[in-house]
């Protein structure tokens, strides 16, 4: 007889009913993908990256494939945390898979403001806090590369919230283990491992960068190994949860995550060549608890052989 | 919007490196409107190339078919030429906004600068009968592809000008030349302009239909990651009186009305 | 009338006839492809990284795909400096291209050491120090990410050898530029950017890491975009040349790189892929030359458009 | 060794999940012997699957083409399993140390495990008329994957022993139960012994060997990049009282004299 395994987790305060997350910029505002599924059969939902203003992105080209990988410079494009609350976040009333809100600023301050903003507000489960970005001169690089600012931007906003807070941290850094546990100790609820990789691309017919911002974020297939021992090194380092992420496309990918004590993943750019792959992640994750006979994915979490 | 794995029908060279493909869809058939498009992958066990790529849906044949009308410009396209009956590909679509068509009294004028011609074939489809025979379809290549191509959208009934860069066939010069001397000299009565192409070449027409006060409508390109509107990477400037900096070519296009689009920095 | 394109660059005091050169662990010790073609037709050749003692590497699996790259955890193996020199350079005696010895210690001493055994020998044409593998617990990684520690593993070479010494960096760091500025000043000729990128692989059926090493070093086309911009980054913060490398695999690779301003560029992953990837990059860069009517190659170095 | 582009000849599906692949090399054919392999790599616009994969030639045919039987076991070998007629891959080879065969008063007895069938046609198309004869393989499968594979070495003369764990034909056993029984029932004068197969089948060959004291050669696998020697990754650990720590089995094997291999780190 088969058993109905549980899937569901808990990531920093906030238990979901499966481990598949949508990664923010990758899922729009979260009604975008509903002509394919019913977004509520996703553990849940990070919406595009959020600032206290509307903000018009970098000038295009702002997107290129690279070998298995996206490169990209939307330069934090986004409405504006007001206008979301107001038209979008209505929209997502009836979804049934907890709203997480990417925020970013231009300084600690706008951080708090930020999570401020949002902590009143019905519809929200948890703020997932970027410090990583690398598209915004001013944003998200700054604070994630150095322990002390991102302790500060942490600790600004688990100060201004009740909701769980996770951190989303970047990958460019020497060690990762290092910024996890400061923001760790400033209070985040979870940790989100990993943004995007600092490339670039030339046209040599141009003799020009292909992104007029010059440099992007590298997502995709190709940042899978990295994201992985990110992850694996995070997950070492920490005792709160890590949501693993970086080019995931399939449950396999999404197992090798957990196996390495991700307690969740997230999906983004798989979204964009695969519109259903986060809930054909969810399926393929169901079914392999079937088969392996586990009846709680938790079991499978962090269950990584080392000799 | 659907996703849809579909088989190909044919897959056929119509000129030096145009091939047109045909699929079966019957929802894209009842869905699909002029200047609308599809994001394509063919499927298989390989991630590279990794993202989907933009085509505009060409026309519908007799049962349901979908027809692409492509050109090998790089790594893709060659990928999709390559591909034969019975291989599958993936298409989501119909995706963005498509032409509006012309008013009754409205002429209809069509511009299409080599690839341009993508839509086309569909959007003369989609005039009535009527407006079809009145219709001119001005057709530039830098050099002649042969008649294959150009015999398919004539067969439909529109007046077919040709213009090649070389000389080599039809009048020497580009399509933009063809159309201005053809619109100053013999407008249709209230025409419209849609034109696709070169976006060096829209802008040209757009300035020219700006300078005659026609209403006209550009089909543009932009570097598509998802077709969807969630990438917000297919950005292309606004006009400075238009109310938002950036239009998204996948969600808010392809299709624009020239006026609200920022010329200068195309 | 074609003109013949000068292709000869100069890489920190070693003049080169043209920017292309074998990549260390990915040309065995120099003879190995020449079923395939002659290597003396390459800029120059590095030879596997050498220590001391002979090492034996790690356990196998030491290798494995992973989308548009290659992981490895060689664990260094080599032969040893003396059999190198005794055994494998005599090979070499015919190859017209210079030969670079790639070289690596478990300390600041072991590198002068390994200079030292060099200094005398003829036929090796240039040093490049390998601070940057990712496999030896206490080998490259930590000399690395440090700039002190880097700084004085470049002093104890340089000062040990009157051949040109290459610094080969890694970007598993925050800030190369940071790097390469130490190295510069602690009297490098020239860098190599980039070594591999840490990553991990797991087998889901096994539920064990694929490599037995667990972490693995990321070459091949993934990693290009941000080894270009780490090259680019690496020109913007030094003087000396730069050797461009991450993912190249054929010429149209090769000129990206060099538009960044790398004065030349190592060939890796790409001759297990293709053997005659190096010299048909060559060709390729020739070719271009001539088409683009360019009569030295240095005028294409560097010459990125940005505004 | 030489790298070069062929075309596929025809490539047929043998059994469940096996193929076999012929293309024409001249060159491949004079140079290769039984034992020896090739890296392989499809020919197109993507680089996705990445690294060659190694393949041992499964034999010679009429007119120079070069067989290769393969299991469909992952990505890699399905896109093989797809291509067809005319379709293009690069061969690099032949490569690696190949079989060393029997001396002329010695009997040959081949033991293939599943896909350790691949060298084995190779190595009996090697064997002098008299010793093939004379020969004994036996094949081991999971379960049957159809007569046609196992009529083709039949073919050669050779005397051909089937097992399949499930017992869907022949002996229900493993290939190594046959094996043994067989070799203390009826040997041949002075066997030599060769083995190709998971490398749990090849280490109870090996002992099996190693208590009768017969000469055994195994033809291992170890994860490949290049195929060269140049990568250092497909090391397998020699026995104890070897002078080197580990063999590479690109180029030092992947035949192996069974007693110079560790077969506990395998
Ligand atoms: C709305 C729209 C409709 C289109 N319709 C057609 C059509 O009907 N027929 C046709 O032949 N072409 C059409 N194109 C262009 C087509 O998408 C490109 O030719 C194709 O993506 C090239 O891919 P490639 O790998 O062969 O070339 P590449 O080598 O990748 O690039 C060649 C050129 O194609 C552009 N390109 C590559 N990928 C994308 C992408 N994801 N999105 C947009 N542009 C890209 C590049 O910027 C470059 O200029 C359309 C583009 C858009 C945006
Ligand atoms: C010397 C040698 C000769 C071989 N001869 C044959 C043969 O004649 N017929 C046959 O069917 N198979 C043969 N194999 C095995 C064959 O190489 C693998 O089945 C093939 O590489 C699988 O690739 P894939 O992408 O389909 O599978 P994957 O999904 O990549 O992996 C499936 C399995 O294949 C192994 N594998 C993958 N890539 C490699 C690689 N580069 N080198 C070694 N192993 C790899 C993996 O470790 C895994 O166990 C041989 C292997 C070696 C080392
Ligand atoms: C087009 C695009 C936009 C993105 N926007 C954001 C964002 O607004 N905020 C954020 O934290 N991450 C953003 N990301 C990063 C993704 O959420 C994710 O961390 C990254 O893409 C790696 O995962 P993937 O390989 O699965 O895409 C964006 C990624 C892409 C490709
Ligand atoms: C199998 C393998 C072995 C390597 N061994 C060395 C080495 O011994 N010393 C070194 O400095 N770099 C070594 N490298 C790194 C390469 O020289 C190169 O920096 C890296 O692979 C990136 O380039 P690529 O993407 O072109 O391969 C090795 C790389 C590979 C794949
Ligand atoms: S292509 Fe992604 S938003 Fe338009
Ligand atoms: S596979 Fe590279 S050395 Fe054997």
């Amino acid at each position: 007889m088969a058993i109905t395994p549980d899937l569901s987790v808990d990531i920093g305060g906030l238990r979901i009913k499966n481990p598949v997350i949508a990664a923010s910029g990758t899922f729009g505002y979260g009604t975008e993908l509903s002509p394919f599924y019913d977004p509520s059969l996703l553990g849940a939902i990070v919406v595009k990256g959020l600032s206290l203003q509307p903000m018009p992105g970098n000038p295009p080209p702002r997107t290129v494939e690279t070998p298995c990988g996206l490169l990209n410079s939307i330069g934090l494009a986004n409405i504006g945390i007001n206008a979301f609350i107001k038209e979008k976040l209505p929209l997502l009333a009836d979804t049934a898979a907890p709203v997480i809100v990417n925020i970013y600023g231009n300084s600690v301050g706008e951080y708090s403001e930020l999570a401020g903003r949002i902590e009143g507000v019905d519809g929200i489960s948890a703020i997932e806090v970027n410090i990583s970005c690398p598209n915004v001169e001013k944003g998200g690089m700054v604070f994630g590369t150095d322990p002390e600012t991102a302790s500060k931007v942490t600790d600004g906003v688990v100060k201004r919230t009740t909701k769980p807070v996770i951190v989303k941290l970047t990958p460019n850094v020497a060690d990762i283990a290092v910024i996890a546990k400061a923001v760790e100790s400033a209070g985040a609820g979870a940790l989100s491992v990993t943004n995007t990789f600092l490339g670039m691309s030339v046209d040599i017919a141009s003799r020009r960068p292909v992104l007029t911002n010059v440099v992007g974020g590298l997502s995709g297939p190709a940042i899978k190994p990295m994201a992985l021992y990110l992850t694996y090194r995070a997950v070492e380092a920490v005792k709160i949860p890590v949501i693993g992420l970086g080019g995931i496309m399939n449950h396999q990918d999404a197992i090798e995550f957990l196996l390495v004590g991700a307690r969740a993943i997230q999906v983004g750019t798989a979204n964009f060549i695969n519109p259903r792959a986060a809930l054909e992640i969810v399926h393929g994750l169901r079914n392999f608890c079937e088969r392996e006979n586990l009846s709680d994915i938790n079991h499978l979490i962090g269950s990584l052989i080392k000799e | 919007m659907i996703e849809e794995s579909v088989f190909i029908e044919f897959n056929r060279q119509m000129g030096n490196d145009i091939w047109l493909m045909g699929f079966r869809s019957e929802a894209l058939a009842s869905l699909a409107k002029p200047g609308q498009f599809l994001m394509i992958r063919i499927q298989g066990n390989s991630q590279d190339p990794l993202i989907r790529r933009p085509f505009s849906i060409h026309g519908i044949g007799e049962g349901n078919i979908i027809l692409i009308l492509y050109q090998t410009v790089g790594r893709f396209t060659s990928l999709l030429s390559l591909t034969r009956n019975h291989d599958q590909i993936s298409v989501i679509g119909p995706l963005g906004k498509g032409f509006r068509l012309p008013g009754s009294k409205q002429g209809a004028v069509l511009v299409a600068g080599g690839m341009g011609l993508a839509p086309m074939y569909f959007l003369a489809q989609a005039l009535p009968p009527d407006a079809r025979r009145n219709a001119k379809l001005f057709i530039g290549f830098s050099t002649f592809q042969g008649a294959g191509l150009i015999d398919l959208i004539k067969g439909l009934g529109l007046q077919v000008s040709l213009a090649t860069e070389d000389g080599s066939m039809g009048f020497t010069g580009t399509v933009t030349d063809l159309f201005e001397q053809a619109i100053d000299r013999d407008a249709p009565e209230e025409p419209v302009i849609y034109a696709c192409g070169p976006h060096a070449m829209l802008k040209k027409i757009a300035q020219k239909a700006g300078r005659l006060n026609l209403t006209c409508y550009v089909s543009l390109e932009s570097y598509m990651a998802c077709g969807l509107g969630i990438c917000l990477g297919c950005a292309i400037r606004a006009a400075r009186n238009q109310d938002t900096e950036y239009y998204y070519v996948c969600k808010d296009g392809p299709v624009f009305s020239a006026e609200i689009i920022d010329w200068e920095a195309l």
